[in-house]
């Protein structure tokens, strides 16, 4: 199934996934080319969250196919996956409550993950440096010795964006990075992403259009499982489909 | 039975109390009559699935002791000596039998144990008692099959209940056997040895099937029974406990009774399981044992008249409770014949030892078994047995002749030979 | 064909006791995702509830009366045990929702203290057993308000209740004395529960005969999955049961009293759980030991049948039934009489019904390795949260 | 005296001196017979170890742990049964079922060295192979107990079945054997049994400690925490699950050896549903998630199990049960937890001995308040971090 689309990064090729005859989605093409830093909106039920869960294989397609890095990823296992370089961050953030910040950034660290090898191996000084770095980044030095579950909601936020980068993957899928932020910190979470960019691909799922705004990246809209338009944030947002889907005409309910 | 009631009140906050009730029961002394004491104990299973049949027999035990003390305990060195039992819970648990054994014979410090009922908790016991070189009273019909130094057997051998039976049933009822047991030992060599016998004799198995205890589901039992047997014929049931209940109602519903053509004989079913599952279902089958409440002699009466006093008049008695009680006039008659309560002298002066017991006049022989009457009865409306043929006494075989691997062997403690407990005749 | 119908009314006979066990049992696990140990002993309730009804029917009414006492039986049992679930419910169950786990354990320990309570209980048990008890909530009426706020009042807590413990234990003892407290009322011998006479024949329906309890048996699991079917869909307490089954914050915010909710569900299930002990009663022993003998069997066909169907928990049951009837039975033998060497060979080994047991486990663990989430599962994203 | 509890070396340093003491002074100043009980129940701790690094640490509550702990037994008393025979000879229960050759699978167990090694690899095995196919299918929680729970009758009904292969209900007698030519039921020998068993659960506790300890642990907790988290990292939880249900199942082979050897018996029923059901409250009353709770909870509640049974033998199951509530409800994080997290001190500052800092008394313990206070007595050090 590989395909001459080799120097796409991720590809979606007609991706249409069913529950039960409800399409979550449908027909979905899109593609993400290397370093780039891409923001997915959509109204509440277009399908956003299957589709990361297409991605990561948390949910297997019905149709279609989902190439990266020119190989067909479909049926491979989440953990697979994301050893082939593609790191999730969920909607609601979930760190290990009961290990500290440290300990939760040891385990995303990029490096061999097998029970062997975390027994028999120890973190070398490069990862332990990037723990400790990225532990600055976020500002958990301090409550790097007590259980994340301490931790506030934007912490923990915080915390789960670091262990993302700490797995240094290819690409990042990042849902819904903002919710619950200041807007200071939601700044500096735009910031930080835009630093990932080029180096990374990273796709995020956001309603907060400040932020997405503040991304300055291309924006692909998603309605009821499918591509509805694509472009920049002005071109998205004067788009009539657009504002139809988002604030509804009396005769079009939104799908819950 | 008020000791034990305020025992079990204790439970609402049992450790708190535990201290102030375990402090009144050692606060007994030997009474004033009494030259000394001297320790048994009583090993049963007080809680659990076993504690139902479990509970008469110490209970019987108990009584006897009771009433030896009363007459004044046990003479040695013509010192009187009170009996004082020491209870301890096996709790339906094999493993849990081994530990109590070990706990009475080490730290209690018993001249004897008396207990256990089903054959795992005597084969758990056993190698305690081999181990230490001790002695173990158990009072409940078996197998067979063993012969130990260390067991004294005061319940039935298989050629004192099982075989007699079988051989009444072949003579009188049929020559087709089903044979259904509960998925244990006894069932298992008990049928084991049955199905030599009928080969022996001209009878037939025509099926077997074994119900994992507490198992209440015996639909595929019946069909099997069916098919086998669609006209009549004899069923041999050695169920024990809850799945006797389920067997006899579904038996009944599916009309294999007694009216259709079936003989069924019991070897587990005495007068307090007929109580528990009901007469209706019971009526008509049959049942042998050495012992039946309704056995009509004075020893056998004063027996369950002094039972009912002492536990209630809705209790009745049982083979297994007369044995039991039996067992431990054997032990204090021998005790009293060796002079000593050591368990190597009681061991000798036992064989030979004769008592009046309910059942008629028993006498120790020298394989640890009893010579015992052999009674086949039928189930009757008020739960009680009309015997309908007694053998007479039988001497006891412990290695069965049926049964090609033990046949020609014999067991005679009185010999002086290494191989006593097993040898060629 | 003879064969084939046998085979179809005993697996149905097997399987209806197993859906009316396990149908209390998978309301709870699929509506609130509690698993209740305890199940097996809220059926034992149910028997022993047949028990106490019987007796009054033998000693106080007419002779004529009798038959119909089992009748009377079933809204008892159903009662007794809806309102043991009920206590669990308020006071264990309700502070371990979302711990499945713990609520296994604390349910477990419940069975266990149910077991021995049947056991010990007599009059001076059950005497100061509510002395103790009302004691206990009269301690806290009746003192001073401010000392609940203190320090220590978790001490005070703890202490009164073990004082008025140790009152009722003393109470207990006392009466315990006399004879008439001390007799307790069930002991851990089986009970005798006599079905009536009419429930102890059987009928020939061609060439099927079907023993009268497996028929009224039938009857009974039909009914109750009638009415519990009539009362999710249907009423108004069952569409607010089964939207808090979908989704209980949201139905909070709604406002449907979502505790009430769940209290109705246990009660309900633990109600059937006591139907079912009357059934039981029709085929077993009754004792305190009862609930253990079927509590394994009611897990496997919720968990075979899947969360939250219904139908998922009748067709697994059945499916148990008729597999273990067929398998233990030996019936295949019959059918194909010219089966293989070693596959009779296998065939025969497992043809009691212990081993039928030993098959029949085994093959349901095999069975989830292919459908994990049962026969009927919960499909889309709700599945893995 | 309150602040002497809640000093912080004091909490973690008490349980080890008392143990220390213990293993010293106990074999001097017991009988035979309760140092015999207490090298059992040390030995039951081992497979407690197994149960709290699969149930405290990973979060997977087996009820079937008593599989692998009968097959470790097993193993051992198979070894036993053929070491004291001559050649041509057959353990003595084989003659009363009528078997004439030893089967197959009992011929290796003539070996030593075979069976020292099968003992904790044959369970080791056995578990690995159901975990897998189970881990593999993502089958969790309660599905996970009840399965386990399927499998462990499967095994006892199997055992209890089989009378000519493995002697049925009766299990194997060990006591009788000799090994180098000295009685295992004799006190000589238990005493070296107790030795070698406190040698074990030593060893086995540091095993334990080791694989929980470094970020293998921090894997584990982190599957209880969220296990597709971890997915989504690269992490394949199943192998993990797998490895510490095998360790655990080897753990539980061992101390079902022991065991064995110092009770004189092994029997299907140490696969009878309730013990594999206590060996998770052991883990719970001491404390979930703390090695040496697991070995403290299982040596205590048989010590007063025990105890209790032989006083009140009727309250046992009351005691038992109240347990089970008292744990779930009340220290979730048992003995051991409430210890480490300052219960004693609070307990005591209820009754009016307050420590210093009673309103935060984990204030000097936080460290962002160390870390605020070190930066406030020397800014540089702060900032250069």
């Amino acid at each position: 199934m590989t395909t001459t689309q080799s120097m796409n990064l991720l590809d979606l090729q007609g991706v249409t996934v069913s529950f039960d005859g409800f399409l979550a989605l449908n027909d979905l093409n899109l593609s993400l080319a290397p370093g780039e830093l891409r923001a997915v909106i959509g109204p509440n039920g277009a399908g956003k969250t299957t589709f990361l869960d297409v991605i990561t294989g948390k949910v297997k397609p019905t149709r279609g196919d989902v190439v990266f890095r020119g190989r067909s990823i479909v049926g491979c296992s989440e953990h697979h996956i994301s050893r082939l370089g593609i790191g999730r961050k969920f909607q609601t953030p979930r760190v290990y409550q009961n290990l500290t910040p440290r300990r939760n950034l040891e385990l995303a660290v990029r490096g061999p993950h097998g029970p062997a090898a975390l027994l028999f191996g120890s973190l070398s000084s490069i990862q332990r440096d990037r723990v400790q770095h990225l532990l600055s980044v976020v500002g958990l030095e301090r409550q790097a010795q007590q259980p994340a579950g301490g931790l506030s909601h934007g912490q923990k936020q915080w915390l789960e964006i670091a262990m993302l980068v700490a797995q240094d993957p290819e690409l990042l899928l990042v849902d819904e990075p903002v919710a619950g932020l200041t807007d200071e910190e939601t700044a500096r979470t735009a910031d930080l992403l835009k630093q990932l960019a080029g180096d990374h691909t990273v796709l995020v799922i956001e309603h907060d259009m400040e932020f997405i705004r503040d991304l300055q990246a291309p924006v692909t809209v998603l309605h009821e499982g499918h591509v509805l338009c694509e472009g920049s944030m002005d071109q998205v947002q004067n788009d009539p489909r657009v504002i139809e889907v988002y604030l509804g005409t009396d005769t079009q309910e939104e799908v819950a | 039975m008020r000791k034990t009631s305020l025992r079990l009140l204790g439970g609402a906050t049992a450790l708190a109390t535990s201290l102030s009730l375990v402090a009144c029961g050692g606060g007994e002394k030997a009474g004033g009559d009494f030259d000394g004491e001297v320790k048994v104990g009583i090993l049963h299973s007080r809680s659990g699935t076993m504690a139902i049949s479990e509970n008469t027999v110490a209970e019987a035990e108990l009584m006897a002791i009771d009433e030896i003390n009363a007459k004044g305990g046990i003479t040695i060195d013509g010192k009187k000596l009170k009996i004082v039992p020491v209870e301890e819970d096996g709790a339906s648990d094999w493993p849990t039998f081994a530990e109590k054994a070990t706990k009475l014979i080490d730290q209690d410090k018993v001249a004897v144990v008396f207990g256990g009922w089903t054959s795992a908790s005597r084969k758990a016991m056993l190698p305690v008692f081999e181990a230490k070189d001790h002695f173990l009273f158990y009072p409940i019909q078996y197998e067979g099959q063993e012969c130990s130094k260390n067991i004294f057997y005061s319940g039935a051998a298989p050629n004192q209940q099982a075989e007699p039976a079988v051989d009444w049933l072949l003579k009188n009822k049929g020559k087709d056997f089903f044979l259904v047991g509960s998925d244990y030992v006894y069932p298992r060599t008990a049928n084991t040895i049955m199905k030599e016998q009928l080969k022996a004799n001209g009878g037939k198995v025509v099926g077997e099937d074994y119900l994992p205890l507490g198992n209440t589901e015996v639909a595929p039992i019946i069909a099997k029974i069916k098919q086998a047997l669609p006209k009549g014929g004899v069923i041999v049931n050695t169920l024990n406990g809850d799945s006797n209940v389920a067997f006899f109602k579904q038996m009944k519903a599916a009309g294999i009774t007694p009216a259709n053509g079936y003989s069924i004989m019991s070897f587990s079913i005495a007068e307090e399981e007929i109580a528990a599952i009901g007469p209706e279902y019971l009526e008509g089958t049959y049942a042998a044992w050495n012992y039946f409440q309704s056995l009509d002699t004075p020893a056998s009466k004063e027996f369950t008249k002094n039972f009912k006093a002492k536990y209630g008049d809705k209790r009745v008695t049982n083979d297994p409770a007369e044995a039991a009680y039996m067992m431990v006039y054997l032990w204090a008659a021998a005790a009293e014949k060796a002079n000593s309560v050591d368990d190597n002298k009681v061991r000798e002066a036992l064989v030979g030892v004769s008592f009046d017991a309910p059942e008629g006049k028993v006498t120790v022989q020298p394989n640890h078994h009893v010579e015992k009457l052999v009674l086949i009865g039928e189930v009757q409306k008020d739960g009680m047995f009309k015997i309908l043929e007694n053998k007479g006494f039988v001497k006891p075989v412990a290695w069965n002749q049926y049964v090609p691997e033990t046949k020609g062997f014999t067991c005679d403690w009185t010999q002086k030979r290494p191989d006593a407990g097993k040898y060629k005749m | 064909m003879d064969l084939l119908y046998d085979t179809l009314f005993n697996g149905l006979a097997i399987g209806s006791v197993l859906v009316l066990a396990a149908l209390g049992l998978a309301v709870v696990f699929g509506l609130m995702g509690v698993i209740n140990m305890a199940h097996g002993e809220l059926m034992m309730l149910g028997a022993y509830t047949t028990f106490v009804v019987q007796n009054i029917f033998k000693a106080v009414l007419p002779d004529a009366l009798f038959p119909i006492y089992i009748l009377v039986a079933l809204p008892l049992a159903f009662a007794v045990s809806g309102l043991a679930g009920l206590l669990l419910e308020k006071t264990v169950i309700r502070r371990l929702y979302g711990r499945p786990l713990e609520t296994l354990l604390a349910t477990w320990g419940v069975s266990l203290i149910l077991q021995q309570f049947v056991r010990s209980v007599s009059s001076a048990f059950a005497i100061g057993l509510v002395v103790a008890v009302v004691a206990g909530i009269l301690v806290a009426r009746f003192t001073p308000k401010a000392w609940w706020q203190q320090r220590w009042t978790p001490l005070l807590g703890t202490g009164s209740w073990i004082v008025t413990g140790l009152v009722g234990v003393a109470i207990a003892s006392l009466l315990g004395e006399q004879r008439v407290f001390d007799q307790p009322w069930f002991s851990a011998r089986n009970i005798d529960v006599t079905a009536p006479e009419w429930l102890r024949g059987s009928i020939d329906v061609g060439v099927v005969n079907m023993p009268a309890a497996r028929l009224f048996i039938i009857a009974l699991t039909v009914v109750a999955l009638c009415l519990v079917n009539w009362f999710l869909q249907k009423s108004v307490w069952g569409m607010r049961i089964r939207a808090v089954t979908q989704n209980r914050t949201m139905s909070d915010c709604l406002g449907i009293p979502t505790q009430k909710v769940d209290a109705l569900t246990f009660l309900i299930g633990s109600g059937l759980a006591g139907v079912a002990g009357v059934a039981v009663t029709l085929l077993g022993s009754v004792g305190p030991n009862l609930g253990g003998n079927y509590i394994v069997d009611c897990f496997m066909v919720v968990v075979l049948g899947g969360v939250g169907k219904l139908a998922g928990t009748v067709l697994a049951a059945l499916g148990i039934g008729i597999l273990s009837y067929v398998v233990g039975s030996g019936s295949l033998l019959l059918v194909w009489p010219a089966m293989p060497e070693g596959l009779n060979a296998v065939i025969t080994f497992f043809a009691t019904t212990s081993m039928a047991k030993v098959l029949v486990f085994a093959l349901i663990v095999v069975f989830l390795q292919i459908r994990p989430a049962g026969l009927f599962p919960q499909k889309g994203r709700m599945v893995e949260a | 005296m309150a602040d002497l509890l809640a000093s912080r070396n004091l909490r973690c340093w008490l349980p080890w001196a008392l143990i220390v003491l213990g293993a010293l002074v106990l074999p001097v100043v017991l009988p035979p017979f309760r140092l015999n009980l207490l090298g059992r129940f040390l030995s039951l701790g081992i497979v407690a170890l197994g149960v709290d690094l699969i149930w405290g640490y990973t979060g997977m509550l087996s009820l079937g742990q008593g599989i692998f702990f009968a097959l470790g037994g097993y193993a051992l008393a198979m070894y036993l049964q053929l070491n004291e025979l001559k050649p041509g000879e057959l353990p003595e229960f084989f003659s009363l079922y009528g078997v004439k050759s030893l089967p197959a699978f009992w011929q290796p167990f003539g070996s030593p060295l075979f069976t020292l090694i099968s003992i904790w690899v044959i369970p080791a095995v056995v578990a690995g192979l159901l975990g897998y196919l189970v881990f593999r299918n993502r089958i969790k929680g309660v599905y996970f107990s009840i399965l386990t729970q399927a499998a462990l009758l499967v095994f006892f009904n199997f055992f209890n079945g089989q009378q000519k292969l493995i002697n049925g209900t009766n299990g194997l007698k060990t006591s009788t054997a000799r090994i180098f030519g000295e009685l295992i039921g004799s006190d000589g020998m238990q005493r070296n049994l107790f030795w070698l068993t406190v040698v074990l659960t030593v060893a086995a506790y540091l095993l334990c400690r080791w694989l929980t300890d470094g970020r293998f642990g921090d894997a584990l907790i982190a599957i209880r925490d969220d296990e597709p988290r971890l997915r989504f990292t690269g992490y394949n939880p199943t192998a993990y699950k797998t490895v510490v249900f095998a360790v655990a199942g080897a753990l539980a082979g061992i101390s079902g050896a022991l065991y064995t050897v110092q009770s004189g018996i092994v029997s299907p029923q140490y696969m009878a549903v309730p013990f594999s059901i206590e060996m998770v409250i052991w883990v719970a009353v001491g404390g979930r998630g703390t090695l040496i709770g697991a070995v403290l909870g299982a040596v205590l509640i048989n010590y007063a199990k025990s105890l209790v049974s032989e006083a009140l033998p009727e309250t046992w199951l009351f005691i038992q049960g109240g347990l089970f509530l008292l744990v779930v409800l009340a220290l979730p994080d048992g003995l051991v937890g409430w210890w480490r997290q300052g219960g004693p001190s609070r307990l005591i500052a209820m009754v009016g001995w307050p420590p210093r800092t009673a309103t935060y008394p984990a204030l000097d313990l936080d460290p962002q308040v160390a870390a605020e206070q070190e930066q406030l007595q020397n800014p540089r050090a702060g900032q250069q971090r």
